[in-house]
């Protein structure tokens, strides 16, 4: 008769690896919170494979106490994508930078995302290419000043949600560093997820990029700066939820007091994750930063299979089709007998 | 049905070798028509070699010199090797075909034409300043005109289809003729017409299989020919065999081989001409459990297959040389990881895009050397259709044993080409043993490059085995433990025990074989597509009592262990390659010995004749 | 004293090189299209430069009398970047398929976009890859048999347009091959703009996938089953003008009947295809092909600075702070002299 | 302020050489700490080399082993080439350092430690097991302990400032005390730290002069040193000299050229170690109007500047390993449609990631033969930091001449390491002329691949030009006219053509220079990094009567004309590389001579005693 084992705790999932970020590195919360995450689940740990591109963030791998696949700039959504329809009962994650999965991944990130491969993204958005210590990247907002724009940048950022959402993603996320729950529970709902699950992750990079997100992410500002979508739920905010998003008359997404003199609560809008149609996510994933509430949670979630669950029904419907051996294969066609 | 004649007012001849060449536009099914004439000829128990030569990628006009397509088959009552340079027969389906392949007919052959199709308009577009039906141009030629357009056209009166469709019926009656001319049997391809056409569309079918006949029947009766030919089957090594092109038996070379290293197949793709049909066949092959992924590009297409290799899987990619060029990061990583990787490379010509449907040997250097830092593989050519067989299983066998990638080499002229294949019963293919690291458990981390001592392989730990966590990468590693190290010492030891487990598969494989005497004058070297052409060349030369013998290198890293010593056995070292010297560069590097390179960069293969000149300047006998 | 030459004619875009796409290819529609706007536009031969990948579409350079550079496989958008930052005043376009663009290119292509380079991107989307004869692509509807699947795709596909929309595109359109003077137009619309313009061309391969669009293109159905947006206008469309697209009450895009019996005029969306908001372009692309109209014309046009434009405004303001001769370069920093 | 001391007690020594490596955590600015030592010897007239060591990419916490960094200096009275192997002083700001570093003091070497930081739980994070200060491990050496940290606070507990900002000082205490040791003026530092610091933070400035000043007085008065040492200025060429990294160098060499040849610079770039220095520092060159455009990757990178080559401009592209096996594919287009692209290669230790920071010369055969086809490219190195410059220099001049790509070779180590450089008058540097194709206008079609009949170039034809239309791209074309041509003539033709090309260059660049005499028991020929430990050993050889010779090899392809025969003048000749042996390779091929490889893949480069070594075992002396 065997015990069954102990529940597995968070340091479980602890590789005896020294953690080598610089500290007070976003990343330490983000790998806090996939361990807390990780336990909470009780993943076990021979199921789980982590396969990261090149970064700072990319170093996540080594840290975890599972499979860890530590590849090269930028495909390791291919290699993941490879590693899950080999193996559809593993449990795939992939760690990704700003710069890994958008600069030069982007194909594979976005081929991904259309596939709806069986893997869980997380990109940890600290806009800024850290590991090769501070070049602006493809999430930096224009103007930026940077070992490699001295005069800032010229280019119009990607905005990570609207990218996925535009290649067909079935589950597309955010959240923050600092917020260590939210980021858990998001962490947890991509887990649950059969297709592709993303998750951009606000990251700060306290050497090369810092503050970047302060000024919705600090305490002391966040509740009135940040809305967090929740299903079901009408979008308020605001420190005592007195605010709240509503459409406006052309259709657009509006901000708007509620209770007294302003909307009741019911005019909101209600959030659907599940919307079929992407549009509204896009509205929510468009909004201006600096104006508007910076939206966090789940943007879009559809029940659709997995690629991974439609390679494998082909192989069995085929294999119930037909049987074929070895030497009946190499024979098949027209052959003829030299005697 | 027989191929005797009722009507036989012809002579008869015996015949040892004929070569045939159907040329035609795009449109004119020139492909369908040789493959239906190389079936029934292997079927038929001759030798065979098939060459086609398809137009560039993109459909050109009708009737222009761009759009020609045609299939070259030679057979044989004996061994042949090439599908050989000149043609005994032309079939010239309009004047377009006629320019681009009459060179190539011998001063005597025979001619098939038809002359409907040379009218001013059809002229102009292939490019003809006068009609050379007319203006004696052909004088060297048995020149046949044969209206087949008219002839198709009357046979077909009453068969209700409409006039494009019986048109496209006009190369069976050119098959017809030639099966004839051939003493062909006609059964293989009616039944393959019924097989084909039959149930979807009988009226087609029954069109097919009338012309066929009355093509053969015309070239009975007309009188056009005097003499009809037999050609005798050859004495071929007793074995059940099939026809076979190099693509398929390179797909096949790889099911065999994972079905009985008993690994389920990966294989991560991006179509590309000429390595596109390898991938279009094992996605047929899903009742196997091969799965097959077209990814977004090249890159993900190897890197799927590296991630399915990291999941205990036989990871396979297929690609030309742009391919490879563009794999070239991750197959780095792969060496870095020590995972068996198969990466199959269906040379085209270069560089660049070059002239994609045209053969050439210029990536054995890429395949060497294509990669950032001293990264090693092990690469393999195929050197025949059927050879591809051979060596995709042998791919497959050192790749896993030795926890390696593996380069395989096959080309456009392998890729397309054909030869009767000796179907090898599964039983007798070599074992290919696996054996993943087991379940962990005993409380020590585990080691995964912890290396088996003769092989240096490390072991194979598939995710999803309880106990054997462990982290791997593109950063350079401690041996053992395969922790990140920058140790100056580990590096050093790391990029030579890497090189050195490419290196020991030399004690793995077979020693270099010399067909003739094992010293002499003349060794010609080949690898690759070279061989057909070097074995004819110096089976003659050696008839002839020159002292020439010949040998074919499968592997081109590591090189045969007894390589040097043979080299250095004869006057003259000739390596034919259809590149610029790159076996040569490397054959000199390695032993210091004088080897020449015969150079041809042609977009297509050498011929005999060639290789014979070759090796006789190089005795001084020219 | 020198005449003004002619105006150029259609035929002076013309080059001498044999066009050698299969007969009935929509390519053939597309070039003529492109030659006629070129007309119209009254370009100069000598200042357009025309940029393909590899495709049957990317053979298109070859055709046009003008300055072409047939690339490699998926890098068009690339080396037309280079191009277009090098030489500003010079009008490049580049002509793509839906492999080359959108599968293996598919990250220069998004990148091009986010970038808003000043090139005009022409995707010739026939659902596969004709020159390789006949694999599914990234655009092939899910199931598509082709030569890689025997059984049918499993991948989903990509939407160009919400593709297009999610890289943050500043000027995204949908022709198609058939539709000879709305291709046209929309072309010269494209040559109108001053950041990327993204034209998708539904374009028929009738070797391949013959008749992909037929269930909507042909003159039969058309009307009914095919909505176009102009800038301005309410989204009318059948064959009398009896339907429309109105919000409807969760603000999604429904079909009405219009006139009397059903909706008002004054009820139907209007088109603004100058939104900053891309949520209702996403709208429209994510509409149903089979249930719903197929919106063909300027799905979001944004008036911003090119890539190009940013990338000289930043030379010349540096020119204007500091003028360095080459010796002065040279010598910059700590120097000392021995004697 | 002078060097001399007011209280000196101590003897002065006169010295002709000095190795100085400073060790610490990567937040105790050792970087900085030797950019000012070298800064300030180089004005003071010493001939100089350094080599940082970063440690790697990631920050590793503080005090453990893979955060340390350290930068070794060598300056001296007379031309050295190297910066040392063995360290006379190391300055180890922590256990770590010592650790990494204590074994490249020389013994008697002078060693400064901080005892305060040799707690357990520092000793610990560093992988002592004993305190080495305590159980006499370190008696081979002169151990001077000084507690930085406490003297640095003391000197400024009136400042105001913040403990971190305080800690963070303490290099300048160490740096004073080697000004004072070695006699260093303080002038060039302090207006360093004002230019840094001053306006913006007056008090910070102020502190640290006030900490160098303190460090400095320490030295002097504390007695620790019986000894300072004098090291009088080298002899050197006459000139404008200023020191310079080989990063730097290369920037320079391009921007230089790009003016000489009236071109506008364009470079594509995607950021990657050693590499992105380059970018950094031509980002900040707007105002000589040099474009740099980050591109989304290495393949974007290299494609828009083939594309704003194409439009006329230079392009260039600049990366480390990965980066150019991503950049094959696109090369090879540049090949084929044969437009000037310079692509920069800072070579790291590989394959794969390898490790990012360390520096190899394994990328040479992927420069070579890292295309799918024949794919010839030029191929350069840079030999030192300064040399950095004229081989850039050297590979637009080639690259726009010849119309060709030409790779340009450089290191680690020559990216991060420095030297003194006779700056060069713009006036003096060689001529490039450019002439673009002229407007067309004859009516006739333009031929776009119409060469020049000596350097076999076509014509640049810029879009934009009236009349010049044309089209160019990847598949094979037809000379001149450079239309697609599948021609198996023709194909030949352009295939030897390009080779040609590169081949023809030859005729163009300088023949090789031996240094010593012309024949000989041994060559030593080095290329790249090498150069330095060849020159320091091959001339002490030569001072012991040993015949041995050396050589640099600048152009790798193509070799320069006399190579063949500098070879078989000598008995031996070993090739020191920090890889397997890739040029030893590529010369046993062309030439059959038995060259030997002195092979070092450790992440670092030569000493010269390696070097020493190899050359006495060559004529049996060892
Ligand atoms: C092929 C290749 N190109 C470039 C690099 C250099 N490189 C390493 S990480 C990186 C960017 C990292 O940025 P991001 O993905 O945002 O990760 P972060 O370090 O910010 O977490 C770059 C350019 C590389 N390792 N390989
Ligand atoms: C690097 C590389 N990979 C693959 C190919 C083969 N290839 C050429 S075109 C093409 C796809 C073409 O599809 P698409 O872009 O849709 O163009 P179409 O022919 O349909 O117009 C492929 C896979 C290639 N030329 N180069
Ligand atoms: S550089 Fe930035 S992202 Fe990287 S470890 Fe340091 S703080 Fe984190
Ligand atoms: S294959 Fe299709 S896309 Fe290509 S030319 Fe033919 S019809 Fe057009
Ligand atoms: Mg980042
Ligand atoms: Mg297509």
């Amino acid at each position: 008769m065997t015990a069954t084992p102990p529940p597995l705790t968070k340091k479980d999932f602890k590789s005896d690896q020294d953690v080598r970020w610089c500290p007070g590195c976003g990343d330490y919360s983000i790998l806090n919170a996939v361990q807390s995450a990780f336990a909470e689940l009780q993943r076990k740990k021979h199921e789980v494979a982590i396969v990261s591109g090149i970064g700072c963030s990319s170093r996540f791998p080594y840290y975890m106490d599972t499979y860890g696949f530590h590849t090269i700039h930028g495909r390791a959504p291919a290699i993941a994508t490879g590693l899950k329809v080999a193996n559809p009962q593993l449990e795939v994650w992939v760690v990704t930078g700003d710069g890994d999965a958008l600069s030069i991944g982007g194909n594979h990130f976005i081929h991904c995302l259309r596939r709806n491969v069986g893997v869980k993204i997380l990109l940890f958005n600290n806009r800024i290419y850290g590991l090769t210590k501070g070049q602006y990247s493809p999430t930096s907002e224009q103007g930026k000043v940077t070992k490699s724009t001295p005069l800032g940048s010229v280019d119009y950022p990607f905005r990570p949600i609207q990218l996925a959402l535009g290649a067909g993603a079935t589950f597309v996320a955010r959240s923050v560093d600092v917020f260590q729950d939210h980021l858990e529970q998001t962490i947890q709902r991509a887990a649950a997820h059969q297709g592709t699950a993303f998750v951009e992750i606000y990251q700060n990079c306290n050497i090369f990029n810092d503050g970047t997100y302060k000024s919705f992410t600090d305490k002391a500002v966040r509740d009135d700066r940040v809305v967090r979508l929740e299903h079901g739920k009408p979008l308020l905010f605001g420190s005592e939820h007195k605010r709240g998003l509503r459409w406006t008359k052309d259709h657009k997404v509006g901000v708007v007091d509620v209770g007294a003199g302003g909307a009741d609560e019911s005019e909101l809008i209600v959030w659907d994750e599940t919307s079929e149609d992407p549009a509204l996510a896009m509205a929510l994933a468009s909004l201006s930063e600096s104006d508007m509430p910076v939206p966090i949670g789940v943007f879009r979630r559809q029940d659709r299979a997995s690629f991974e669950s439609g390679v494998h029904a082909q192989l069995a419907a085929a294999k119930g089709r037909k049987s074929e051996s070895l030497d009946q294969l190499l024979r098949a066609g027209e052959t003829w007998v030299v005697e | 049905m027989t191929p005797e004649s009722a009507h036989a007012t012809h002579t008869q001849q015996r015949l040892e070798d004929v070569v045939i060449r159907f040329a035609g536009d795009s449109g004119d099914g020139m492909q369908l028509t040789g493959d239906q004439f190389t079936r029934t000829t292997a079927i038929m128990g001759n030798d065979i070699a098939t060459f086609p030569d398809f137009p560039a990628e993109i459909r050109a006009p009708a009737g222009t010199l761009p759009g020609v397509s045609a299939f070259q088959l030679r057979f044989s009552s004996h061994d042949i090797h090439t599908p050989g340079s000149t043609a005994d027969v032309l079939v010239a389906m309009n004047p377009a075909a006629l320019k681009v392949h009459v060179n190539d007919l011998r001063p005597g052959g025979i001619l098939i034409v038809n002359p409907t199709t040379f009218k001013p308009n059809d002229l102009k577009k292939a490019k003809w300043a006068a009609n050379p039906l007319e203006d004696g141009s052909l004088s060297q030629y048995r020149v046949v005109p044969v209206e087949l357009d008219r002839l198709t056209k009357e046979t077909l009166a009453d068969s209700g289809l409409d006039n494009r469709t019986i048109d496209r019926c006009k190369n069976m009656f050119a098959l017809g003729m030639l099966y004839w001319l051939y003493h062909r049997e006609m059964e293989p391809t009616l039944r393959y017409i019924d097989s084909r056409f039959g149930i979807k569309n009988a009226a087609l079918a029954e069109a097919n299989k009338k012309v066929l006949q009355a093509g053969y029947n015309f070239a009975d009766i007309s009188g056009l020919f005097q003499t009809s030919y037999e050609v005798p089957p050859a004495t071929m090594q007793p074995g059940l065999y099939r026809n076979i092109m190099g693509n398929q038996a390179l797909g096949l070379g790889l099911v065999a081989a994972a079905q009985r290293a008993g690994l389920q197949m990966f294989v991560g793709s991006y179509p590309i001409t000429p390595a596109s049909d390898i991938l279009h066949q094992l996605s047929g092959y899903k009742h196997l459990g091969v799965v097959t992924f077209q990814a977004e590009d090249e890159i993900a297409a190897v890197c799927s297959a590296i991630g399915a290799a990291y999941g205990g899987k036989l990871g396979v990619t297929t690609t030309s040389g742009p391919g490879l060029a563009l794999k070239s990061e991750a197959i780095g990583l792969a060496v870095m990881v020590e995972l068996p990787l198969v990466v199959v490379d269906v040379q085209r010509a270069g560089p660049s895009t070059g002239m994609p449907t045209k053969t050439e040997q210029s990536d054995l250097l890429q395949a060497m050397f294509g990669r950032n830092g001293e990264s090693p593989v092990a690469v393999i050519a195929a050197a025949t259709p059927a050879d591809a067989f051979d060596c995709a299983y042998e791919a497959v066998r050192l790749a896993v044993k030795y926890m390696a990638p593996v380069i395989l080499l096959s080309d456009g002229a392998i890729a397309n080409g054909s030869e009767p294949w000796m179907v090898p019963a599964a039983e007798n293919l070599a074992e290919i043993p696996v054996s993943f690291a087991g379940q962990g458990g005993d409380g020590r981390p585990f080691q995964p490059y912890a290396r088996d001592p003769k092989t240096l392989a490390r072991p194979w730990a598939v995710p999803g085995t309880p106990g054997l966590g462990h982290r791997v990468g593109g950063l350079e590693k401690e041996d053992g433990s395969g922790n990140i190290s920058y140790d100056p010492d580990n590096h050093e030891h790391m990029v030579k025990t890497r090189a050195e487990k490419i290196a020991r598969m030399a004690d793995d494989i077979a020693p270099l074989a010399v067909e003739g005497a094992p010293n002499g004058d003349v060794l010609v070297l080949g690898w690759g597509c070279t061989r057909g052409p070097i074995v004819g060349a110096v089976r003659a030369l050696q008839q002839k009592g020159v002292k020439v013998s010949f040998a074919t290198l499968r592997h081109l890293n590591p090189f045969p262990k007894n390589l040097g010593d043979v080299l250095r056995a004869f006057k003259h070292v000739i390596v034919p390659e259809l590149n610029l010297g790159q076996l040569t560069m490397l054959l000199r590097a390695r032993f210091l010995v004088d080897v020449q390179c015969l150079s041809k960069v042609q977009g297509r293969p050498f011929s005999r004749e060639e290789i014979e000149a070759a090796v006789l300047a190089a005795v001084g006998n020219q």
